[in-house]
């Protein structure tokens, strides 16, 4: 598999012949890229599956389904704005992800000073992410009455399903606080210095999975 | 921007950081508006296509990746779209049965709780 | 085909464990970690093979054991499913034969990450654990919902079991999951990235193609378990209505309100069916190379048999409602998954047709391990045909949830790939030990074991004509039911109790075999596939020695037009013959 | 002999085939004799049986032969030939065919069986825990609107509601819907069909998974709580037939049969016309003393009526009906009168006297004072 006539060929033509070759079928991507991909696709099956399970349960439901634009509204200047905190919670979460596309960019360059820094900042952002959420949580549980059981605003699914999803994805994103904050130290240790930085890509991926599962969370959930 | 990308990274990542706060508003807008319906629908299943297809292709790498890894990944999904789809059409059918034989009424969404009354709408 | 690429396997130093606890406990050996596997599965196999000869003696003689009341009889026909389906079949055909295999048909030194590939059969005992933590006395016993846990009676007042026994079987099953993935992520990335040069995907022996499949289906199939366990822990620990409609239990009006039950179904045999196929494709594989080795003869049509292995893994996504086609579901689905499942009918086929022509013409050594895979075709054809009943939904109205469905799902997912794990150890059992079984204890215990598994089940076919239904603590007292059904019953009943202790047999032969069975050599039936040139049998920590094997050919090539042996191994250039 | 040791896996194998065989011919059990409009079911089990059983023999029976024909012999050598496209191409044609005429026929009955002819009677068929009941839809046709729970209440501290299913209202009937007022209810296991009508079977549950079937009419379907599904036939002969429950649905599942008849269309109404209506069956209800009403309220909320009749049939437990001062025998031979002090005992500590004949599967029950008596006061009143 000559590098070189790589350009010449169609896409499908690579396929037929990184699936027929010997040793690697995924060249030039090292096992663990390949073990964190082939998970991110498991992980993408759980999560379809609630989402798919939410869509299901809340279309044969017959009780009210409350508007979350309304029930997650927050007072900004003493006017209430819908969705306010979501909002800057997805902006947190698309900073995160910018500034962890920035330390595997670092990471590459081997500037592992800039790769500790980017990737200290995206825990951050991140922990503040599940602050938010705990804020969230903290006001729809005492505000609104809502519980995982009951909804003072129509069909009790819905707190059910707002509190399974979102603390589901909460875990995996204080999953991926914990990750980050591991690499990054270990980075600055320097115990990856004669190696590679592949490290850092994979926890890359994890986290790019985080935002992207709140993307569709935010699109169903919350604008629906 | 393919072939921009490859040789200036940085700039991509932060044009698509930029896109992705814009796709970001834009599907907020689509609530902020109360656009109804279908419209509303479409509008944020393609906000949200667009989001995730930018994070995956830029900020995982997926753009850069052979053909072989992005078909491995992304062909598999597609059977979650049949569940999606049979689960939707089976759901129709269980609730017309709720409202035939139980009697269940469709209830008006409810009254926001007092202190979001004022929301735009 | 062999090209430049270094295996990244050659490139890092292997670290050997320094002390006993290291090389036989916590060891990150692929082969140890496949006898922990294997030894775990095998008891708790035992344990439910103990449960189901209870089941049967309640079956046939209901005055037999006065103690056996309705909640033992229930709970019994869950665990002995769950534990056959789960902790027996998937973790010893994926836990055990795939981490023997993988690495050795590859020809990589271990798996990728050997530290994660233990921490994997770890949290499997520890899901095993918890599984059995039900019998502890005053938690009220293990579930009694079926296998199949359908809610909402899974969790009302109405089943065994419906507090702690069924929060125990979910949360182990979580756990098992997770276990699962550890090591499902290691075959996978062991076959896709860690072979060794010249070992295209189109080499591999069909045991790993089996495995691979099956592994890919888990991956993807288990998360759909994992999401339905939570929702009913949630359902039943704090009252959410996932799956629970307002419902009356028992007399009581229970909170619950507005769930689907239906979507429980949904979501279980999203993963229920990738299921049976996880344990029915790495035994489709094992046969296959059992079949080609003893049969002294290439594999029939190996590249058929790949894609209809690859046909059914992705074929098996889109037919899961065939177990549903009397649940209540949309009525126009009946029409989608029976032409789906049908539609599978056609690989399927086509790999017995392989079988068969493999044997066609063949140099057929009747060997033990040989005998098991024979009989693995007979009855997979009579599991699979039967199962073309079951999936054509009209004929599925009249026998589904009767013996029919019990029989035909014993045959095609318990008995044969039971078989083929026989006939697998049988074949393996000298590389891994450096011994052979002994033959004569082999062959008693095949001849029973076969005979009497096909004595009870091919019969059992016929009462679920009748139209006895199943999970029936007590059956025999309806009107329709001819007389002499009972006597079937327990003819059955005492096949049953003879085939459960012929098992012994074969425990005997694995603990005697290994002490005393006769030095089997490094390659005793001529195989072609690489874990037979090994250079030392068994093979030690990191297989290969120093550098790893080049592959030349597929694993196939038995009596080779020219060639002075009956096999050419697969590290053999091309060209010459031995 | 030597020949038949030599070969004797072969023979072994081709034996189990033709056993098969066999068994199948000889074999007394095969379907019930049918007794509805669904031979089409039969018929299309034939074609598959058929095309199944010889695909069956065939390759049975050549695997048989080719393990004899190509036993292992030193000098012997195997015929190399790692593909045979044509041969593989013709195999896959032909499995397609026979999976084509299987399938067929299923799909066009599949076809049938969801699609309820117009001029179907309705019944419903009611399942629980573990006893069936059934409901006909009276004379407007319609089958009133049913309902679990009644005035749902859902507030910031919690969700109330009342139970809609009771002992006064056994079928859950909506108040609101007034088809349900002359629709029937048949409290008991005992079902009565008309010969040669559609029947369109809708199915209901009040508490987990059940499925209504009968074997002789082929047709089953689950009932699933929280939804309705149904299923339809048409009685072609006359008879008694049992009901059997065939999903898994608890501890009692293989107690939860019931017996179906199969009328002339005269004797089905006889039948019919004998049975109430939810509106007789709430005209009977005399106004209860208010203790005695609280009585049942407690007997309902705590599900007694789950194991205990007031209408003299015995299921788990003993009816209460005719109990009170009855000379009871209990399980050791000993007699008893069930007065308030027995009545009170065996609510407390139930299993120290078992009444004859019954298990001791109930749970202690504890209650205020005020609570025991509206119950003890209701039990009487219920004997009366």
């Amino acid at each position: 598999m000559a590098e070189a006539a790589e350009t010449d060929q169609g896409p499908l033509t690579t396929i037929v012949n990184d699936w027929s070759s010997d040793v690697t079928t995924f060249k030039a991507v090292p096992w663990g890229k390949a073990m964190m991909w082939i998970f991110l696709l498991s992980d993408t099956f759980i999560f379809t599956s609630f989402l798919v399970s939410y869509m299901a349960v809340r279309m044969t439901q017959t009780d009210a389904w409350p508007e979350p634009s309304e029930v997650f509204s927050l007072e900004a200047f003493g006017v209430p704005v819908p969705l306010l905190l979501i909002a800057i919670m997805t902006f947190i979460l698309i900073t995160s992800s910018g500034t962890m596309a920035m330390a595997v960019n670092m990471g590459y360059r081997k500037r592992k000073v800039a790769v500790f820094w980017l990737m200290f900042a995206t825990a951050l952002l991140g922990a503040s992410f599940v602050g938010m959420q705990a804020f969230e949580w903290t006001k729809l549980i005492g505000d609104e009455g809502v519980r995982a059981w009951q909804n003072p605003m129509g069909a009790a699914q819905f707190g059910s399903f707002f509190f399974m999803i979102t603390g589901f994805h909460g875990l995996h994103v204080s999953a991926g606080v914990v990750y980050l904050l591991i690499v990054a130290f270990r980075v600055l240790r320097g115990k990856y210095d004669n190696t590679s930085f592949e490290i850092v890509e994979i926890t890359g991926l994890y986290w790019h999975f985080v935002d992207l599962v709140w993307v569709f969370i935010f699109a169903f959930f919350y604008l629906w | 921007m393919a072939e921009v990308g490859q040789q200036h990274p940085i700039k991509v990542y932060f044009l698509v950081w930029a896109l992705l706060f814009v796709f970001s508003i834009a599907s907020y807008l689509v609530d902020f508006f109360a656009f109804e319906g279908h419209l509303r629908w479409f509008l944020i299943v393609v906000f949200m296509l667009l989001k995730a297809g930018f994070i995956v292709a830029v900020f995982m790498h997926m753009k850069w990746e052979r053909p072989t890894l992005i078909t491995a990944i992304l062909v598999p999904p597609l059977v979650l779209i049949v569940l999606m789809y049979l689960l939707a059409y089976e759901a129709d059918y269980a609730w017309a049965s709720r409202i035939v034989y139980f009697g269940d009424v469709v209830e008006p969404i409810p009254e926001p709780p007092p202190s979001h009354a004022a929301v735009p709408h | 085909m062999a090209t430049a690429e270094i295996p990244y396997q050659e490139t890092v130093p292997l670290h050997h464990p320094k002390t006993w606890i290291g090389k036989y406990v916590f060891s990150q050996d692929h082969k140890v970690i496949a006898v922990q596997y294997g030894i775990t599965a095998m008891a708790v196999g035992l344990v439910a093979l103990f449960l189901s000869d209870l089941m049967r003696i309640q079956i046939a003689f209901p005055e037999f054991m006065d103690w056996f009341v309705e909640d033992y009889y229930y709970q019994s026909i869950t665990m002995h499913g769950m534990i056959m389906v789960i902790y027996l079949l998937t973790a010893f055909l994926l836990g055990a034969f795939g981490n023997f295999t993988v690495p050795l048909m590859c020809g990589a030194r271990d798996m990728v990450f050997p530290f994660v590939n233990m921490l994997s059969y770890w949290v499997y005992l520890l899901s095993v654990i918890i599984l059995l933590l039900a019998y502890i006395p005053g938690l009220g016993g293990p579930t009694g919902a079926g296998w199949t846990l359908y809610p909402p009676q899974t969790i009302t007042e109405g089943t065994p079991g419906a507090d702690w026994g069924i929060t125990t079987m979910l949360a182990s099953l979580a756990v098992f999951i997770v276990a699962f993935t550890m090591g499902g992520l290691n075959y996978i990335t062991t076959i896709l990235q860690a072979r060794t040069r010249g070992m295209s995907l189109m080499r591999l022996p069909l045991t790993v193609w089996g495995i691979f499949v099956a592994t890919f289906l888990g991956l993807l199939a288990f998360p759909a378990l994992f999401v339905s366990a939570i929702m009913m822990i949630l359902d039943l620990k704090i009252g959410t209505s996932f799956f629970m409609p307002a419902i009356v239990s028992l007399g009581q009006t229970l909170a619950y309100d507005g769930g689907q039950p239906l979507l429980f179904q949904h979501l279980f045999w999203f993963f229920g069916h990738p299921e049976v196929y996880i344990v029915a494709l790495p035994a489709f594989g094992v046969v296959s190379d059992l079949i080609s080795v003893h049969a002294r003869k290439n594999i029939f049509g190996y590249r058929l048999m790949v894609w209809a292995l690859v046909f059914i893994g992705i074929l098996s996504f889109i037919v899961w409602a065939h177990h549903m086609f009397v649940a209540g579901m949309h009525p126009y689905f009946g029409f989608f998954f029976a032409t789906t499942t049908l539609i599978i009918a056609v690989p399927t086929a086509i790999k017995v047709y392989n079988w068969i022509l493999t044997l066609w013409k063949a140099n057929i050594k009747l060997t033990v391990p040989m005998l098991y895979a024979l009989s693995f075709v007979l009855t997979f054809i009579m599991g699979g045909i039967t199962g073309l009943f079951l999936g054509n939904v009209i004929i599925d109205i009249p026998l589904s949830d009767t013996y029919f469905v019990v029989a035909h799902f014993h045959m095609v997912m318990g008995v044969s790939p039971i078989l083929a794990i026989f006939g697998g150890i049988y074949h393996w059992y000298p590389k891994l030990t450096g011994r052979m079984l002994n033959d004569t204890l082999g062959k008693w215990h095949f001849w029973i074991t076969f005979l009497g598994t096909y004595i009870i089940y091919f019969p059992m076919h016929y009462l679920g004509f009748i139209g006895v239904p199943r999970r029936y603590y007590e059956n025999f007292d309806s009107s329709f039911y001819p007389a002499s059904a009972q006597l079937l019953n327990e003819v059955i009943t005492y096949t049953a109790l003879v085939v459960g202790v012929a098992q012994l047999l074969y425990v005997i032969n694995l603990v005697h075999s290994y002490f005393y069975g006769k030095p089997a050599g490094d390659n005793p039936w001529g195989a072609n596939s690489l874990e037979w040139c090994t250079p030392e049998t068994p093979p030690g920590h990191g297989n290969w020695g120093d550098r790893l094997p080049t592959v030349h050919r597929w694993a196939y090539d038995y009596n080779v037009p020219g060639s002075e042996k009956d096999f050419i191994p697969q590290t053999v250039p091309q060209g010459q013959t031995s | 002999m030597r020949k038949i040791l030599d070969h004797h896996v072969a023979i072994l194998l081709g034996l189990v085939v033709i056993g098969s065989v066999i068994f199948n011919v000889w074999s007394p059990w095969q379907f019930t004799e049918i007794a509805s409009n669904w031979e089409f079911i039969d018929f299309t089990v034939k074609v598959t049986w058929w095309i199944t059983g010889v695909a069956f023999v065939l390759l049975g029976l050549f695997m048989a032969w080719a393990i004899w024909r190509y036993k292992y012999h030193e000098s012997g050598e195997s015929h190399y030939e790692p593909e045979h496209p044509v041969l593989e191409s013709w195999l896959t044609i032909i499995t397609s065919i026979g999976v084509v005429i299987m399938l067929a026929p299923g799909l066009i009955a599949w076809d049938d069986y969801v699609q309820v002819p117009s001029d179907a009677m309705e019944v419903e068929v009611y399942g629980e825990q573990w006893t069936w009941k059934f409901r006909f839809p009276g004379e407007d046709g319609i089958l009133g609107a049913t309902t679990v729970k009644k005035n749902v209440d859902r507030t910031f501290d919690g969700t109330t509601y009342e139970p809609n299913i009771t002992s006064l209202n056994p079928f859950g009937m909506r108040d609101d819907d007034p088809h349900g007022d002359d629709d029937i209810l048949i409290a008991s296991n005992v079902l009565h069909l008309p010969l040669d009508r559609n029947i369109k079977v809708v199915l209901r549950s009040k508490d987990v998974l059940h499925d209504f079937w009968v074997p002789e009419i082929r047709a089953k379907m689950d009932m699933v709580p929280g939804m309705i599904t149904y299923f339809w036939f048409r009685p072609t002969r006359t008879g008694e037939f049992e009901i059997l429950c065939a999903e898994l649905c608890g501890r009692g599942h293989h107690i939860m049969r019931g017996t179906m008849y199969i009328d002339t269309q005269e004797d089905f109404e006889t039948w019919l016309d004998a049975q109430v209506t939810w509106a007789e069956m709430k005209a009977g209800q005399k106004p209860e003393e208010p203790i005695v009403a609280k009585g049942r309220q407690i007997a309902d909320q705590n599900g007694c009526f789950a194991c205990h009749s007031l209408d003299g049939t015995s299921v788990v437990g003993p009816t209460w009906k005719g109990l009170w001062g009855r000379e009871i025998t209990l399980s050791d031979g000993a007699t008893v009168i069930a007065d308030e002090e027995y009545i009170v005992e065996s609510i407390v500590e139930p299993n120290v006297k078992l009444v004859e004949g019954f298990g001791s599967v109930m749970t202690p029950y504890a209650f205020e004072d005020d609570e025991m008596e509206a119950l003890v006061r209701f039990l009487q009143e219920t004997a009366e």
